[in-house]
């Protein structure tokens, strides 16, 4: 397992990873085959532009209500995304675009439910906090901080007696770690050996409020013994970290050996959402982080280790410009949903006058 | 028929009901405090677990919100949970996962999935147990869209309900009452079915209507035998479903009968018969009310240890009979 | 009076309570998610972290259990916290301590304690933040012994009724509107109070008593401007004490109008307009009821994210008028 | 600090606490003058009988309801108590008659409340699990498990803002160690660096349910790093043991160090409540521990040092005796709460009939 010794990593001195020697290629490189890890840099390139295209749509007052950015984040989505297999499920966060996208959500129906719409995830039902894409294994998105933590046990539980082989991943952020569900949730995983990946991104701020001011221990990933599992802290803005450690905690939860608690250092460049006034950090802060971009990082390594070349890359860009451009069309042409459905997919045997559904 | 006849406690049925369900579909499984070796706080669960095994009938931790979590993510994923809370006052821990997830999930993602859950709250005061564990909470959870609430008065329909439950796609709650688990009533065997959102008249009368939830029905009917003698008909309503509410079925006896009283055991501020007294009074059976909506409900206090002060707190039969008594007396 | 004149919004008049409470009384401080630097999620404590320091001004972890467990203990060893849920919704996280502890522990150590804590939840919806961050879960706590529950629907009630409620020895629960932080009203300086267990008539009018809460009150004011140019004359009253609800002024208003509404956001069944209806069904004014007695409350679903959907999920200003109209014309 | 090796103590293999060399006399006999021993160990006597009698009383009828008794656990409640001022709050739980008594309660005043009389601590409206004395300092059992973690934090916010001195004993059962009331208790008091001492009471059970079936750590004291506080595991029917780990978290408390988990291996020898059954224990580990008896224990290890003679033993029997039974007389002659007073105490300002009550 990729075991960091990072715990808060400076990320202004922190070592460019196109610099390392090749003799340090990570294990993903070795285990992801050319198409897998251009999907990975795809990945991270496609959730960036859909979220710098979601501010925009916000702006322009196409999207209302509020929104949480994870520009910055990208490789921690991506990279735990990468060890996971389309049948494995995943629960998400308030901040949980990434994951989304990174679990093989569409596009167009993502922006559709953003804007409310009938195509969307939640047929406009949801939006941004409640995104959800069950055929990619993605429970859903959660409003409640902590939330998605005894579900995903839950989903684990039900794979482990269904024998299906599945195996969950956990998002949830710093802020989440001191909620009561976080401690029940790691202990009942690990009493019954459940096969389930916590995943702490740890992005500095709940909110407003440091790590420092509310977490009483330096390291979450170090709350591990107290659930008895393995706890790693790695960079996570850093692709390869994050997926070897993800892989790692996948094989033994596939092995049956029960959970692991991985924990993700990053940062969140935007606000924590559309009210934020960035009271409480300093610009100089965002600055350094901004300098170890994720996206950056990976290109950096990919062309170090000649794993892909740049006119790739900006091929990427471009089918990435492309897919966006088409999907918000998409949205935008989908119908907004009729106030005369208003409780409809309340219950799934609906009395009265709307009768079954299909998708 | 037999099988009619034969007799079982309302927590035999209960638990005959888990054994049936477990038995005919491998995804059924409990989750619980103490429900496996120990057999629950009320022994409903019983022996369950040298049957079913550990697996099937789960001991967890004390950890009221992830274990509901637990649910709401077996659910999800192509289980059929059936979550026991050892006593209904400790909802409050799980409030957040049946509110917020279980009762939303599915609207929120526009039908995407569904929630397959059942969760049962022993409920209700009477066993000395104080303030923390006696209260009636289930209005609460009939206020949540997303929910269906039930609450069993005989045997037979905690039976049927829990399986009706079971089989239902989206998460049902049910109330059974600690002091009726030891009750006793006719339970056919095997497989059946009450629906959720039926109440069901208990006793035909043509003076006034009772609407009762649980225990209260027991008391209800005891007070319109009482009554009877004085040549005084109730018709007794077992409201049974609390989300949704059967108001054609109250509506018709309001109707018939001209006079309205609920009884319930909850507080009687936003208690259920509230919302009973609201739907009454807002529907078409209002122009043939003869006389005030009447509601007695649980008193404006927690529950006492004292047992006079307990029993104080809670309507009681002497309390139906007078009350009725005046109402069709027109003394209200 | 000039004083009088001052206009403030509703979410400055709270944070002037707080300022002028914690002036008054070194006991007082404040509790909550992100309430200092950040000013609150809804900017209500604004700056006053600078004003009074991070001891007084605390912001806490995500742990809404403890946080609320927290404040319990405090006022039990001396102080005076005002705790911010930074959305109702997460009350379902904190229930066990408001309900078990904060309501019950006075009356189950039999009035050897006091529990002096007050709790503001930002509660409704119109924001577009979907079902988890929208919910009016008001009625449940007014369901509970032991708390007293309040909804102010202008600046002025905001302040006066948190000034009240800090000064109260017992728990103190205030729900206020998201989206009538920004609204503006005469707010007097300094210190006065409003009575915790008082509803307030807005607009006097002979032909319906409309009883509303917290922003619904400002949405029947509108509609009873639109109905009097028809010639209707809506009474406008104010609930505000949702425990225990002012049922005089209620029967009194009735008693002059013979016609009853009750609007709320909560979900309809069990809301707060169902134990008016009841409360009211079951009074001396029952006979003197012209009609049915209506309640508009929030739909019988999770609010939803699409803003058109989300304002058919609430009473707006349009039905409120064709609703009073129907039932004042006899057509109800 | 008494840092003890113990994990799960042998019970039948222990060494006997007499045969001791006086080399290794715990501190507490050089702290504690010999009033304060022979108190501690009236204590235990006193709750030990008192429990035996409420049993008794239980079976006559005089008391109704369920009751959690806590014989065998005598050292830890008086253990800690022993290092209390008579300020200091503590909180308890559903099995709190020990701490109420150990804390300095009346007897006389607990029988009340158990036969739900006027003269009883709650006026009988708590009962056995509402047990409180706010004159010693007792904030009150707690019918919710994990219930008073968070409360007895907040008296602990309390105590430091008005700076005056208190510190706070929070008791919780091994059961309650999983409840998220727990985590987010510890984390805020170590985040806010406040005078509470967590004693986690590890019986082996929470209810029928093992530590090792519920728990995902060997020892609980060894979940005190996940909030960067000092944890210790303790003979917990030892009392010497019980009182020095406590000394010393009081210390560090009082010193503005923050706070501390203790975790005291101990046993209930009775059943879990009235209604239980036994099923999920065996009766030779009851009666392993009942050889590890902490009143005999300490009797044992008092003598060894010669710090109390057999006379003075018998003579505190005597009295406990005698004030037991005075107790239950008064208890007994205590009138019955009037129903016409149902909802009195529900508001400290009670509107209409009631008006106000003094005590
Ligand atoms: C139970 C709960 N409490 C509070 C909130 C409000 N809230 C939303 S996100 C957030 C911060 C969460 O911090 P973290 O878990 O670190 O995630 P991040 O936003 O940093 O990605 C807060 C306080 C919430 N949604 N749910
Ligand atoms: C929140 C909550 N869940 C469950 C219960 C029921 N219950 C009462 S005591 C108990 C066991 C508690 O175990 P532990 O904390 O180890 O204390 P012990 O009884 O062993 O002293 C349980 C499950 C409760 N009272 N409160
Ligand atoms: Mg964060
Ligand atoms: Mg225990």
């Amino acid at each position: 397992m990729a075991r960091s010794s990072l715990t808060t990593p400076e990320p202004d001195t922190a070592t460019a990873a196109g610099r390392l020697p090749a003799a340090n290629l990570p294990e993903v490189y070795r285990r992801l085959g050319a198409a897998e890890i251009r999907d990975a840099l795809r990945k991270m390139r496609l959730i960036r532009r859909f979220e710098e295209s979601a501010e925009e749509a916000y702006v322009r007052g196409l999207i209302h209500g509020t929104m949480h950015l994870s520009i910055g984040q990208e490789a921690s989505a991506v990279g735990v995304c990468s060890a996971l297999s389309p049948t494995d499920y995943m629960t998400s966060t308030h901040r949980g675009h990434g994951h989304c996208l990174g679990k093989g959500a569409d596009v167009g129906r993502m922006f559709a439910e953003f804007f409310g719409r009938e195509d969307g995830y939640c047929r406009g039902r949801g939006g941004s906090m409640h995104i959800a894409d069950p055929s990619t294994g993605n429970l859903g998105a959660n409003g409640i901080v902590g939330g998605g933590l005894p579900i995903a046990v839950g989903a684990a539980l039900a794979a482990k007696r269904l024998g299906n082989g599945r195996i969950v991943v956990c998002f949830f952020g710093d802020g989440a770690n001191n909620e009561g569900a976080f401690h029940e949730s790691l202990n009942m995983a690990s009493v019954w050996k459940l096969p389930v990946v916590f995943v702490c991104e740890n992005n500095k701020y709940g909110m407003s409020t440091s790590v420092a001011r509310s977490t009483s221990v330096k390291n979450i990933a170090d709350r591990a013994v107290a659930y008895s599992m393995p706890g790693v802290t790695v960079d996570g803005n850093r692709f390869a970290d994050v997926a070897d450690a993800t892989h790692a905690a996948v094989e033994r939860a596939r092995r049956g050996e029960g959970p692991s608690l991985i924990e993700c250092l990053t940062y969140r460049i935007r606000g924590h959402s559309k009210s934020d006034r960035n009271r409480y950090r300093t610009k100089e802060e965002i600055e350094s982080w901004q300098k170890r971009d994720p996206i950056q990082l990976f290109e950096a390594e990919l062309l170090e280790f000649g794993l892909m070349d740049t006119p790739e890359m900006v091929a990427i860009q471009t089918s990435v410009e492309e897919e966006i451009t088409a999907a918000i069309e998409f949205a935008k042409a989908s119908p907004a949903p009729s106030p005369a459905d208003l409780t409809r997919y309340v219950y799934t045997t609906e009395r009265g006058s709307h009768g079954h559904h299909g998708a | 028929m037999d099988t009619m006849v034969r007799e079982l406690s309302y927590s035999q049925a209960i638990q005959e009901a888990m054994a049936i369900a477990m038995e005919r579909d491998p995804r059924v499984f409990l989750m619980g405090e103490d429900i496996g070796v120990y057999g629950g706080a009320f022994q409903v669960t019983g022996d369950l677990v040298h049957r079913f095994g550990e697996d099937r009938v789960m001991d967890m931790p004390i950890s009221e919100l992830a274990g509901a979590g637990v649910a709401v993510g077996a659910a999800l994923a192509g289980m059929r949970p059936v979550f026991e809370f050892q006593f209904s006052d400790f909802a409050t821990l799980g409030m957040e996962q049946i509110v917020n997830q279980a009762a939303k999930l599915r609207f929120m993602l526009g039908g995407a999935v569904s929630v397959p859950l059942v969760m049962r709250f022993p409920a209700g005061s009477g066993t000395g147990a104080a303030a923390q564990h006696s209260q009636s909470l289930e209005a609460w959870l009939a206020h949540v869209p997303g929910l269906k609430v039930v609450q069993p008065s005989t045997p037979h329909d905690a039976k049927g309900l829990l399986l009706a439950a079971i089989e239902d796609p989206d998460p049902v709650m049910i109330f059974e009452h600690k002091l009726l688990y030891k009750t006793k009533g006719p339970v056919p065997e095997g497989w059946y079915t009450v629906p959720l959102d039926r109440a069901e008249i208990r006793r035909e009368g043509r003076d006034l209507t009772v609407v009762a939830t649980s225990i209260m029905v027991i008391k209800a009917l005891e007070a319109a035998a009482t009554l009877a003698q004085e040549g005084i008909e109730l018709e007794v309503v077992d409201l049974r479903s609390l989300r949704p509410i059967d108001t054609e079925t109250l509506i018709a006896s309001v109707s018939r009968t001209h006079r309205l009283m609920c009884v319930y055991e909850g507080v009687k501020t936003l208690g259920i018969g509230s919302e009973v007294s609201a739907a009454i009074a807002e529907s078409e059976a209002f122009d043939l009310l003869d006389a005030p909506i009447v509601r007695l409900g649980g008193a404006e206090c927690p529950l006492p240890y004292n047992p006079e002060l307990e029993k104080a707190a809670v309507p009681q039969v002497a309390d139906i009979v007078e009350t009725a008594r005046r109402l069709v007396q027109g003394r209200i």
